[in-house]
C-alpha cells in the first residue's frame, strides 16, 4: 500500500544542514495499522510528512498502490492526496471557522451534498464528542477539544489512508481509548490503511499490527509489535517497551530484598502465561514469589507481561524455580537495577 | 527676508540688495524669469526661484515673507485674492500677456456650436474667471451682473445653448480637446500642442486684454532697490526676444 | 444661524451634494475595479513566491516589477501619464468617467500590496492541511487564504479606501469632480472658507464612517 | 502558598455561555506537588490560567502567600506574576527568536546580566537535551523539541511556583521521564510549588503529593495521592486511576476461563504486597492462581498493583483462598467487566 | 545616441541632481519622523482597545477619530490646511523644509494604521506568555509585539514609503520641488517629455530597489 524507498531528508539552514531522515525504507500493506514511535525529534513527523509530500524528500521513492508519488504531477498528486487524511501534530484547524465548519469545509470542496455534509459532520462530531461545541470557534477550544476537531475533520474525509501524528497526545486517557477503538473499527470494517506515530506505547500495544522504531532519522527496528514487544532488540526499544511497566524499584529496598532471596525479572508471552507458572512455583519449591512491580496486559488478544518479582528462600531452591520457569518458556532475566543513570536526557 | 538679507537690512524690512527670492508658477512664468535669473547673476543680483504648482502659495508666502516678490498672476485675480485674503501686496511691473482663444476641433466658428456641446475651460483661478469672461464676450453665456473676474461657472446666469463647461487642467484641455466641442486654451498650450493661434481659434481675446500678468511685491518693499534691478532686467530687450524666439507671439510682453 | 445655514444651503447646496455624489462614484466604482483587481494580484504575488503553492520566479518577479513601476509614479503624473489608455478603455478621459481608470490604476496595485501583506500572515499549517487533503489551489485560495486573512484583508481595504478618497481630490485636474475638488478649488484656491470646512467635514464623517465599519467588520471576522 | 476560593469563570458567546469553572476551590501548600486531573474540556487550563489571572475569574479569589491577586495594581499584579513560571499547553514561544532567545529574552528582560542569562540558558537547554538546537527557530523544531524549549523558558526564570500545564503530553517517554525527574529535583531542592495538570496518570503516580480530578468545571474529588489512587471514589477518578493498569480481558476469554475456575481482581497497597500473598494461596489451598494482567506499580516508594487472577480449581478451595486474601488486606472484587460499554465519548 | 545623452545631461543634468536630492530629503526626513510618531500610535491604537494590555475605551476612541480626521483630508488639502502650524513647527511652509511638516501629518498617520494592522497579527498566546512572566508593558510592546510583526511591519513600512514618495510629489504646490514635481512640471506643463520619463525611471528605480529590499527583508525576518 504505502512504500518508502529509502527516503533522506536534510534541513539546511544557515547553522549547518540537519539531516532528519536517511535512507528510510518501509512498507505499510494495506488494512495495516502501523506505528513509528521514537524520540522526540527522531524524525517522525518529517516521515509521515514525506507520505502525502508535504515535505518534498531529497532522494527516494514514495510509492502508493504502486504510483510513485514524487513522480507525479501536481494535478495528479492532488488526486492522491485526496484519499489520504492526515492529523496534525499542530491541529491546524482554520481559525475563523466553526467546529463545524472546519469539519464540513473540506468535504464540501470535495463536492459533498450540502445534506451528506451535514451528515458526516454531525455524525464525526458525535464520535468525538463534540456535538455541544459545533458552533464554537477554534479559539473556544481546550486544547484536547482541538485535537478532537482535528481528527474529525480527518476521518470525515473518509480516507483510504490515515496518517496520523501523535493524534491522541492531548487526551486523556477515556477520550484516547475510545479515538483507538474508533481506529480500529474503521480499519477492520473499512480496511483503511493507518499509520500513525504516537510516543504512547499504549497506542501501539492497543491498535498497531506492525511497529517502527526511529532514531536521529533512521529505522533501528521494525517488525509486528508482538515481536517487538517480546523481544526488543535495540535499547532504545526496550526503553519504549519498557514504559508499558514501572519497573523502578529504589535501590534501598532491592539491596533489603536481596539479603532474604533474589530479585528477577520474568518476561512471558501467550501461551507462557497462560499457564499458572508462578503458582506452581509456589506449590513446588521451597520459595516465596513476591510481586513487586510489573505488569501483564493483553496485546491483540494474547496477554503479555513482565513482573519484576522477589524469590524469598534458600538459594537453591531458587535456582530449581528459576530453571523451572525458563522451562515453562518464562523470559527468566536477573536484578533490574535502576536505569535512570543511562537517561538520554539528564 | 530672503534667507541671507543683512541683519540690518531684515530689521528695517528691507530686501537685500544682491539676492531675491522669486515665486512663480511652473510654466512660462518659471521659464521666462529663468531667464531673467540668468541676466541677473551677470549683473550682481543673485535670484532664488521657488517654483510652485499652486497659485494661492506664491501670494500667500510673499505676505508670510517666505518669499520677496512673485511673478506668476493677472491683474484681476492678483486684486481679487489681495481684497479676499487681506494681503498686503501691492503690483510693481507688468510683465506678459497670455492671450486665450477658444479652440475647436469641430467647429469652423463660434456660431457652429451646437447645443447641449462640451465646452471646456481652465479650472485654475487667474484662468477660469476669464475664459467664462470670453465665453460671454463669444455670446455663449451671460453672468451674472456682479461676477466680474473671479466669476466661476457658478455665476452663469444665462446659458445660450444649454453647453456643458467642463473644467480642466489649464495646461491639459489642448491635449482632450478632441473629447470637447471647444476649449478655452490660453495660447503657449495651444501652440505647444500645435495650433497656430491667429489661424486655429474660433474666437481670441482681444490685444487690450486686462490680463496682463504683474510682479508683486510686499507693500512695505514696493521701493526697494533691488525690485526696480529686477524689472529692469525683465523689461531688457533680451528678454524680450528671448520670449518672442521662445513663444513665438504666444506669449505677449506687455511692459 | 438659521438663516446662515439656510443662506449657505442655498448657496451650496448643490454642488454639495453633487460633490458628494461624485465622491461616491469615483470612490465606489474605482473601488470595486481594484479590488476585482487587487485581491488576485496579490494572491498570485503571494502564490507565486518562489517556494509557494504556485512557486514560479519568472513570473513573481515581473509581476512584483509591474506593480512596482505603476506604484512608482504619483497619482497627480499616473493622471496625465495614462490618459491615451483611459480614453480606449472607457471612452473618454475626462469627468468622473475619465478618473476612475487612473484611480482604478493607482489604487489596484496598492490593494495588491496590502493584500500579500495581508495573505502573507496566513498559517502555513493550515494551507498544508488543505494542501495535504488534495485541495484545488482555487478553493484554497478561496477558502483557506482569503477566509483566514480576512480581518487583515479589510483592514487592509479599508486603509486603500481611503487612500482612494484622498486621490480622488486630485480628480479636478481632469474635471472628475467631487468632495476633495470642491475643498481645492472653491475652498482653498477661492478662499471660501466656509466651503473648505463643510466639505472637510463631510470627508471625515466619510472617512470616520468607513474606517470605524472597517475596524468593527475586522474584530468581528477575527475569531482568535 | 496558593488558594483558589470559590472560583468561578464563565465565557460568553453568541450561542449561549459556558460555565467553564463552577465555584471551584482548592488549596496548593507551599513546597508541594499539585496534580489536576480530568477529562478534555474539565476546566483545568481555564483554572490554572485563573491562578495567574490570565483569565480573570468572574468571582472567587485567588490568595498567594496571604495576597488575594484579583485585588493586585496592574504593578503589583506584574511583580506577582514574576515568580510565577508557567509552562502553556500550546508552548507559545516567539517565532522570530531562536531557541537560545526564546529562553534568554525573558531573563535578560527581568534584568539578569549577560553572563548570568548565559550560563542559565545554557544549563537549561542541557537539562531538556536541547544544546544542538540552540541556533533553531521554533519553525525549525519537532513538536516535542517545541515542548521542551517552553519548558526550559519556564524553569529558567527560576519561579517560586511553577503552573505546568500538560508538559509533557507531547514528549516521548524517555524525555518525560527525565522531566518529571527534573520537576521532582526543583520542587525537592529548590522547593517550588508546583501545579501541573496532565492527562497521564503515570505523571501523577511518579511525582504528584496531592491530586484533584475535575469534571464539568468542578472538581469532584481530591486528596492525597495515595488515597485517591487507592481508594478512587468517583467512577471519573475510577477510570483514571486504571488507565495505569489495562484490565481489558476480552468476553470470550472470560467466559472460556469462568468454567475452570474463578476471574477476580485483587487490589493492594504497601504492606498487603509487602507479604507474598499469592504465592501464599498457592501453597495453602488447592488452587491454581495466574495473572491475566494488571499491573504493580511504585507509588512514592510504597507499592501498588491492581491484579486480575483466574483461581483454577474448586469452588469451595477457592472460596477460602479468597477469605485467606481479604484477611491479608488485600481488597479482592468480583469478575471484570469489558468497561467499554459505558465509554464517555463513543 | 552617446551625443543625445550628453545633450541631455547637460541640459537636465543639475536639475535631475538636485531633484533627486530633494526627493531623498523629503522622504527621508519626513519618513523617520513619520515612522517616529506612526509607529507608537499604532501600538496605541492596539494596546489601548477595549479588553488588550492598556484597555481605555475612551482613549482609544479619541486616539481612533483623531486619526481619521487627519487620514480624511486628501494631502492637496492638507497642505494647505494646515500651513500655520507647518510655520509654526519649522520657520517656513514653503520649500522642501515647508513640506516635510504636510508629509509627516500625513504619513504618520496612515503609517500607523499599517501597522496597526500588522500588530493585530501577533499571536495572542506569545503574548500571555509574557504577561504571565511579568514583564513590563513596555518591554512586551518592543520585545514581543513588534518583534513578532517585524515582517508585517517592514511591509507596510515600504508601502507607506511608496505612499510617501507619491505624496512628495506634490510638493511642487509649495515650491518643493523633487522627482515628482520635477516631471509634473516639465513633462506636463511644458511638455518636455524626455525630461518627463527619465524622472519617472528615476522614480521606478527608487521604487523597486525600496521595495525589492523591503520584501527581502521582510522574507528574512519571517521565521515561520
Ligand atoms: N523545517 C525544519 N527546518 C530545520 N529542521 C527541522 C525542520 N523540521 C524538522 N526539523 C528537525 O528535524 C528533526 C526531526 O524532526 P521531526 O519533527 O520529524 O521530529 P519528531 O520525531 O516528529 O519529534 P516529536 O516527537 O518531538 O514531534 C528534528 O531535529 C528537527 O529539529
Ligand atoms: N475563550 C473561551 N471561550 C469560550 N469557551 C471556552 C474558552 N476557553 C475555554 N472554553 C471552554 O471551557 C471549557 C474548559 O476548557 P479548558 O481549556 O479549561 O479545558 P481543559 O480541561 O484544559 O481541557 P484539555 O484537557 O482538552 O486541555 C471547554 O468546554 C472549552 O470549550
Ligand atoms: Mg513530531
Ligand atoms: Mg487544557
Amino acid at each position: 500500500m504505502i512504500e518508502l524507498k529509502g527516503i533522506s531528508k536534510s534541513f539546511t539552514g544557515k547553522k549547518g544542514s540537519i539531516h532528519a531522515l536517511k535512507n528510510v525504507s518501509l512498507s505499510v500493506k494495506k488494512g495495516e495499522i502501523y506505528g513509528v514511535i521514537g524520540y522526540s525529534g527522531a524524525g517522525k513527523s518529517t516521515l509521515i510528512r514525506c507520505v502525502n509530500l508535504l515535505e518534498k524528500p531529497d532522494t527516494g521513492a514514495v510509492v502508493m498502490n504502486g504510483v510513485d508519488l514524487t513522480k507525479l504531477s501536481p494535478g495528479k498528486l492532488r488526486e492522491a492526496r485526496s484519499k489520504i487524511g492526515m492529523i496534525f501534530q499542530g491541529f491546524n484547524l482554520l481559525k475563523t471557522a466553526t467546529v463545524y465548519e472546519n469539519i464540513a469545509l473540506p468535504l464540501k470542496l470535495t463536492g459533498l451534498s450540502k445534506q451528506e455534509t451535514a451528515e458526516r459532520v454531525t455524525k464525526y462530531l458525535k464520535i468525538v464528542g463534540l456535538e455541544e461545541k459545533h458552533h464554537a470557534y477554534p479559539s473556544e477550544l481546550s486544547g484536547g477539544q482541538k485535537q478532537r476537531v482535528a481528527i474529525a475533520r480527518a476521518l470525515a474525509h473518509e480516507p483510504e489512508v490515515l496518517l496520523s501524528d501523535e493524534a491522541t497526545s492531548a487526551l486523556d486517557p477515556d477520550t484516547t481509548e475510545a479515538i483507538l477503538d474508533l481506529l480500529l473499527k474503521i480499519n477492520r470494517e473499512l480496511g483503511i490503511t493507518i499509520l500513525l506515530i504516537t510516543h504512547e506505547m499504549n497506542v501501539i500495544q492497543r491498535i498497531c499490527d506492525r511497529v517502527a522504531v526511529m532514531e536521529n532519522g533512521e529505522v533501528i527496528e521494525e517488525g509486528i509489535t508482538k515481536d517487538i514487544f517480546t523481544a526488543p532488540k535495540h535499547t532504545t526499544t526496550k526503553k519504549f517497551v519498557n514504559t508499558l511497566f514501572s519497573h523502578q524499584i529504589p535501590d534501598q529496598m532491592l539491596t533489603e530484598l536481596n539479603k532474604t532471596g533474589h530479585v528477577v525479572s520474568l518476561s512471558f508471552f501467550g501461551k507462557a502465561s497462560g499457564e499458572p507458572a508462578l503458582a506452581l512455583v509456589s506449590k513446588k519449591f521451597d520459595v516465596y514469589p513476591n510481586i513487586l512491580s510489573g505488569s501483564i496486559a493483553q496485546l491483540k488478544e494474547e496477554s503479555f507481561g513482565q513482573l519484576v518479582i522477589h524469590l524469598k528462600g534458600e538459594f537453591a531452591e531458587i535456582e530449581k524455580a528459576l530453571a523451572f520457569l525458563r522451562q515453562q518458556q518464562v523470559q527468566v532475566e536477573g536484578v533490574v537495577l535502576d536505569e535512570s543513570k543511562n537517561k538520554r536526557i539528564s | 527676508g530672503s534667507s541671507d538679507s543683512s541683519a540690518s537690512q531684515e530689521a528695517e524690512g528691507l530686501l537685500s540688495d544682491d539676492k531675491l527670492v522669486i515665486g512663480v508658477t511652473a510654466g512660462p512664468h518659471e521659464e521666462i524669469t529663468g531667464k531673467v535669473k540668468e541676466l541677473a547673476a551677470e549683473e550682481g543680483l543673485e535670484i532664488e526661484l521657488k517654483v510652485f504648482t499652486d497659485y494661492v502659495m506664491p501670494n500667500v508666502a510673499l505676505s508670510e515673507k517666505e518669499l520677496d516678490m512673485n511673478s506668476f498672476q493677472t491683474e484681476p485675480f492678483f486684486d481679487a485674492m489681495n481684497e479676499d485674503r487681506n494681503l498686503d501686496l501691492i503690483k510693481v511691473g507688468e510683465t506678459v500677456t497670455f492671450p486665450m482663444g477658444i479652440y475647436s476641433l469641430t467647429a469652423k466658428d463660434i456660431k457652429d456650436l451646437k447645443d447641449g456641446a462640451k465646452i471646456g475651460l481652465p479650472s485654475d483661478p487667474t484662468n477660469s474667471g476669464r475664459a467664462l469672461l470670453l465665453f460671454e464676450k463669444a455670446g455663449l453665456l451671460k453672468l451674472k451682473e456682479d461676477a466680474g473676474i473671479d466669476a466661476t461657472v457658478r455665476d452663469i446666469e444665462e446659458n445660450n445653448g444649454n453647453y456643458e463647461f467642463i473644467e480642466l487642467d489649464s495646461a491639459q484641455i489642448a491635449r482632450q480637446l478632441e473629447e470637447l466641442d471647444a476649449a478655452a486654451i490660453n495660447t503657449n498650450f495651444a501652440m505647444e500642442a500645435g495650433f497656430t493661434p491667429s489661424k486655429d481659434a474660433i474666437f481670441m481675446e482681444t490685444k487690450d486684454s486686462p490680463y496682463v500678468n504683474l510682479v508683486a511685491v510686499r507693500t512695505e518693499n514696493k521701493d526697494d532697490e533691488a525690485i526696480q534691478k529686477f524689472l529692469d532686467i525683465y523689461h531688457s530687450e533680451e528678454v524680450s526676444k528671448f520670449i518672442e524666439e521662445t513663444y513665438e507671439g504666444s506669449i505677449i510682453p506687455s511692459w | 444661524m438659521r438663516a446662515k445655514i439656510n443662506e449657505f444651503l442655498e448657496l451650496w447646496g448643490t454642488d454639495l451634494w453633487e460633490s458628494t455624489i461624485q465622491t461616491f462614484q469615483m470612490v465606489g466604482i474605482s473601488l470595486a475595479f481594484s479590488i476585482l483587481i487587487g485581491l488576485p494580484l496579490g494572491v498570485l504575488l503571494v502564490l507565486t513566491r518562489p517556494g509557494k503553492a504556485l512557486g514560479n520566479k519568472f513570473f513573481y518577479q515581473v509581476l512584483n516589477a509591474f506593480i512596482n513601476i505603476i506604484r512608482s509614479v504619483p497619482f497627480i503624473i499616473l493622471l496625465f501619464f495614462i490618459l491615451p489608455f483611459t480614453k480606449m478603455i472607457v471612452g473618454t478621459s475626462i469627468g468622473v468617467k475619465g478618473v476612475i481608470v487612473p484611480l482604478v490604476v493607482y489604487t489596484a496595485p496598492y490593494i495588491a500590496r496590502l493584500m500579500e501583506s495581508a495573505l502573507l500572515e496566513v498559517d502555513r499549517g493550515v494551507l498544508e492541511a488543505y494542501e495535504a487533503m488534495g485541495i484545488k489551489t482555487r478553493h484554497i485560495i478561496w477558502h483557506v487564504l482569503i477566509r483566514e486573512s480576512r480581518s487583515s484583508i479589510i483592514l487592509g481595504l479599508t486603509i486603500a479606501t481611503i487612500g482612494l478618497i484622498g486621490a480622488s481630490a486630485m480628480a479636478g485636474l481632469v474635471g472628475g469632480g467631487g468632495l476633495g475638488d470642491l475643498a481645492y478649488r472653491y475652498g482653498h484656491l477661492r478662499y471660501e472658507v466656509d466651503v473648505m470646512y463643510i466639505t472637510v467635514i463631510l470627508l471625515i464623517i466619510l472617512v470616520q464612517g468607513l474606517q470605524s465599519a472597517g475596524n468593527r467588520l475586522a474584530a468581528r471576522l477575527k475569531k482568535d
